[in-house]
């Protein structure tokens, strides 16, 4: 469906990446956010909690971010498309309540502009080091989708995706910004409410007698029923069956966590999302995402002079991992370079993906900046050899 | 492919972010460009030295941060001591006049204006900025006196876009009145700032 | 009845009849019901359900005034009480209460009869 | 004429509150003397008794014995995670403010891991009515101290007796702002009813405080006796003072238990002050979150 047009802002803006993301959220629907001030992503509230008054959203500062998220994932049951946001610290909270989305199947997005960690790390500067526990940050086994933009723009374009990927697979996304782009200012453009394309959330057409809440569908989807709308429904963060009762058994166990998996899992292709430049014949692959992509561009322009045969795979989801295409590639290639601003974490996936058919080189950046382009490009040097 | 970095820099309340701001959506919304700004941010950007950047480039901006500034303005003597160092040695400085007293090097053009008075003589102190951005506008020519004049007013406060205007205006004045008609000191275009990388 | 002290209008009112019925085997024999059953209804029985405790069972048959305090008291949902079907409750010498119109003195009565 | 029913599946349709529960989940999991049965009881009845429109009415639970509350009940419910029940119930209100949202759970999930939540709900005059099931120790885990283990009373974490300076529950929350502070034991049972009645039909910060036994943890590790001792000895011990000062109503150990209806104050809540504000500062301007929440909707 379309956009409501109370929440576009139709135009070419000036905006930073946090505003654009605040901008992107409201014109994707979102009519809910609980949040706590967290630096370097404070604005992207401060852009909402301006805006919302006038579009009938709410906003709610909560006392911390295990609330926030908490938070999010009552409102969700209400239908609304919602949202939190918050930087390192504040989504380590988090992961309880987004383990908790993930079991109840909450549509939800979770932005996190990165900064340098561990701990209170580098709160006014740029980090990629949240890539891993994005995926893994809470605990048991689950499936979960992140996107990483490189722009104001795209944190714009992004986020709108995020709340659909979020009502399509009912499961929290994660933004994975960084402050880099989440404090950079630059043109968006805003289109008009008519050419956003949004996912609505699908309510169940069954009666109330004869819903279920967790009945899978053909893509493992179950069908939602807001709270409010007479379905009783129960549903818990414990193990459940179909009617969302608790069951604690090995067997219940299997069905219920093996479909949270598969449910990404069996359709990650349809989810994945990357850019690929000159990969055909290319020696080496830069595999970026985030702020670092745009880094890396500089350095693959200067390799090329240099006569490397260089290509390169933007993520733009980053989880899932586009795992089949990266063992296809690995095949084909000498080495994978893998810039990004932590000690090795998409470098790992990447290495796990070559299967040891093409060489991983990592070239990490501790934080705080970007890499300086000639470090990607010395890497690059060394692995076309 | 042309790239050119801007410092602002200036004390906390001199309003060195809205001018980089404002710099930059008359760039690339008004302008045609890409510009990219990023700021400081935390308890510096309240104090002593605060400080924006602006990329400006006729192609997208791959590389956020500056290195070294084609551009500086400087609007304090202490963001003056902070910066002045990183300026490309053939950069342009562009400082406020009553402020900072800077150590002109013979290659980097500089071109001063006593941008806050100006402004008190406009009745707003706090208009001092846009003076400046005026100024810069007429100094470097990097975009049309009509796409900065649309950014200032696009991005000032509702209501106060007629003294905002006139500040701009006034800074584009000065450098006219001060340097358009010496022919010793011609506009540094900032074609011949910005370096091919 | 017994009364400590005799209602004044205790010829006015009607005390209400109950049926107590216990789901047996959801008791977990707390005996909250036996001890604060105002009118010493129950007692708990040598029975053993299938979860293995002993229920209530009815001693006292038809001196329940259905005040429903075992039934609010019950933790197991075990328990409740209804107002008795008239002809089994009504005896000869109550009949012509049972026509009396419920007096506003007679919904104070009740609502002490069920304060707990 | 009276008489004990022997084929359960007719006496579950029977029983007065048996349309309010979900009667395949019963018998519930809670032992035999502990009282939180007695409150999801005493809480149908009231809503039996108020004719909310249960549609419209959303139960949030924590994690605990009485954080299960949510999981028995037929209603929207939802067992959330530990400490977590009233920030998540507090999106519920918040995104669909037309919705009841009560909030059921232990002293432990609420008071300890929750009670930042609880203050600052309590602070806001939350639209919630928060109700806070109190057996002294952390019973699901083993019996452990809680925040509400009144001194020197032994629990499993304090095996020499608790030496630490417990909460006055009711005291928290109404020096916090909330609009309507009650506590009862579980043996009030007509009174806890009837403040859950009132709760329901207000706005703002409800919160009502019901002292319940614990027989197998609580009792047991302080040689008590078994859940009845427990009602017997509210029974002798607890003493009703409505109205009275919240700073008076700590729990001692064995000590006297005040009960009553402490705090009933016709406050601003959180929605209404919010909206009263954006009206006032925004004018026509203020578009606020429509009752039956802020889903986008396919346009006809």
């Amino acid at each position: 469906m379309e956009a409501d047009p109370a929440g576009v802002l139709t135009g070419a803006h000036y905006f930073d990446g946090d505003f654009a993301c605040g901008e992107g959220a409201m014109a994707a629907g979102c009519r809910f956010v609980a949040g706590y001030p967290i630096t370097p992503s404070t604005e992207v509230v401060e852009r909402i909690s301006r805006r919302f008054p006038l579009i009938g959203g709410t906003f709610i500062q909560m006392e911390d971010e295990l609330a926030s998220m908490a938070a999010v994932a009552g409102a969700s049951w209400t239908g609304t498309k919602s949202m939190t946001v918050t930087s390192g610290p504040g989504f380590s909270l988090m992961m309880e309540n987004i383990g908790l989305a993930t079991m109840m199947e909450l549509p939800c997005v979770v932005v996190n502009v990165q900064r340098g960690g561990p701990s209170t790390g580098l709160p006014t500067m740029v980090g990629q080091a949240d890539i891993m526990q994005a995926r893994w940050g809470s605990h048991g086994d689950y499936e979960t989708i992140a996107l990483s933009p490189q722009s104001p723009q795209e944190a714009f374009d992004l986020v709108i995706d995020a709340f659909n990927l979020a009502e399509i697979y009912r499961t929290p996304v994660m933004f994975m910004m960084d402050e880099c782009v989440g404090h950079m200012s630059e043109k968006v453009v805003i289109p008009k409410p008519e050419e956003i394309e949004i996912v609505p959330r699908k309510l169940t057409t069954k009666s109330p007698e004869e819903f279920l809440p967790y009945v899978p569908d053909e893509n493992l989807v179950p069908e939602f029923a807001r709270a409010g709308d007479g379905y009783k429904f129960h549903t818990t963060g414990l193990t459940h069956d179909e009617r969302g009762y608790p069951v604690m058994s090995a067997e219940c166990q299997e069905l219920n966590v093996r479909r949270l998996v598969d449910k990404i899992r069996r359709n990650a292709e349809k989810i994945v999302r990357f850019e690929e430049e000159a990969t055909d014949g290319a020696d080496v692959v830069l595999i970026t995402y985030g702020i670092t992509a745009r880094v890396a561009r500089m350095a693959i322009d200067i390799a090329r002079k240099k006569g490397v045969k260089v290509g390169v795979i933007r993520l733009i989801v980053v989880w899932p991992f586009p795992e089949k295409h990266i063992r296809e590639l690995a095949k084909k290639i000498k080495a994978f370079v893998v810039p990004e601003i932590n000690y090795g974490q998409i470098a790992l996936e990447v290495e796990r993906c070559s299967a040891g058919n093409a060489a991983t080189r990592l070239v990490s950046h501790m934080g705080g900046g970007v890499h300086n382009p000639q470090d990607i490009v010395d890497a690059i040097l060394e692995a076309a050899k | 492919m042309s790239r050119t970095e801007v410092r602002i820099t200036g004390f906390g309340g001199q309003g060195v972010v809205l001018a980089a701001y404002i710099i930059g959506r008359a760039c690339s919304v008004f302008g045609g460009k890409h510009a990219t700004m990023t700021q400081s941010f935390g308890p510096e950007a309240r104090g002593a030295a605060c400080s924006a950047t602006q990329i400006i480039s006729d192609t997208e901006v791959l590389y956020p941060y500056i290195v070294r500034p084609d551009i500086l303005i400087v609007m304090s003597s202490d963001g003056y001591d902070t910066y002045r160092d990183e300026l490309k040695d053939d950069g342009i400085l562009i400082y406020e006049k009553d402020l900072v007293h800077p150590i002109l090097k013979k290659r980097q053009p500089s071109f001063g204006i006593p941008s806050t008075r100006i402004a008190e003589s406009l009745g707003r102190t706090i208009v001092q900025n846009i003076v400046m951005i005026g100024f810069f506008g007429a100094v470097t020519q990097i975009v049309s006196r009509e796409a900065l004049r649309k950014g200032v007013e696009a991005s000032v406060p509702p209501g106060t876009e007629e003294l905002n205007l006139k500040a701009f205006e006034a800074g584009l004045a000065y450098f006219d009145d001060e340097y358009g008609k010496k022919k010793t000191k011609k506009p540094a275009k900032a074609a011949a700032a910005g370096k091919s990388d | 009845m017994k009364f400590w002290r005799k209602p004044l209008d205790l010829d006015q009112v009607v005390i209400p009849h109950g049926d107590v019925i216990i789901i047996k085997d959801r008791c977990k024999g707390c005996g909250f019901c036996v001890e604060y059953c105002p009118k010493g209804v129950l007692q708990m029985s040598e029975e053993f359900n299938i979860k293995g405790y002993h229920p209530p069972i009815v001693v006292k048959s038809g001196e329940c005034v259905n005040c429903n305090l075992c039934e609010m008291l019950c933790p197991e949902f075990a328990i409740y009480s209804v107002p008795a079907p008239e002809d089994e409750t009504l005896g000869g010498a109550e009949e012509s209460l049972s026509t009396v119109e419920a007096t506003k003195e007679e919904k104070t009565w009740r609502r002490t009869l069920r304060a707990s | 004429m009276s008489k004990v029913i022997d084929r359960p599946e007719v006496a579950k349709e029977q029983h007065p509150v048996a349309p309010l529960l979900r009667m395949d989940r019963i018998p519930h999991i809670w032992c035999p003397g502990c009282g939180i049965g007695t409150v999801v009881k005493c809480f149908a009845t009231a809503l039996q008794e108020t004719e909310v429109d249960l549609n419209k009415l959303a139960i949030v639970s924590g994690i605990g014995c009485s954080g299960r509350a949510a999981g028995y009940m037929k209603l929207d419910g939802f067992h959330t995670t530990h400490g977590r029940a009233i920030p998540f119930a507090t999106g519920l209100k918040l995104a669909r403010p037309e919705l009841k949202v009560v909030v059921f759970s232990g002293d432990g999930d609420l008071a300890g891991i929750g009670g930042n939540h609880l203050i600052h709900s309590a602070r806001r005059n939350q639209d919630l009515m928060v109700i806070l099931v109190n057996n002294f120790n952390y019973a699901m885990t083993g019996g452990q101290n809680a925040p509400t283990t009144p001194t020197p009373a032994k629990t499993s974490t304090m095996p020499y007796g608790n030496f630490e300076h417990p909460f006055n529950v009711p005291h928290l929350v109404a020096s916090c702002g909330a609009s309507y502070v009650a506590r009862w034991t579980s043996l009030h049972v007509r009174r806890m009813t009837k403040s859950f009645k009132e709760a329901l039909n207000r706005k703002g910060f409800r919160f009502i405080e019901v002292v319940t036994p614990c027989a197998t943890l609580y009792a047991r590790l302080n040689k008590l006796g078994l859940g009845l001792d427990l009602m017997r000895f509210y029974h002798q011990e607890s003493e009703i003072r409505n109205g009275a000062d919240t700073r008076d109503v700590a729990i001692g150990y064995q000590s006297k238990i005040i009960c009553g209806k402490f705090v009933d104050e016709d406050r601003p809540s959180y929605l209404e002050t919010m909206h009263e504000y954006y009206r006032k500062v925004l004018g026509d301007k203020y578009v606020p979150t429509p009752p039956e929440g802020g889903m986008l909707r396919e346009q006809n």
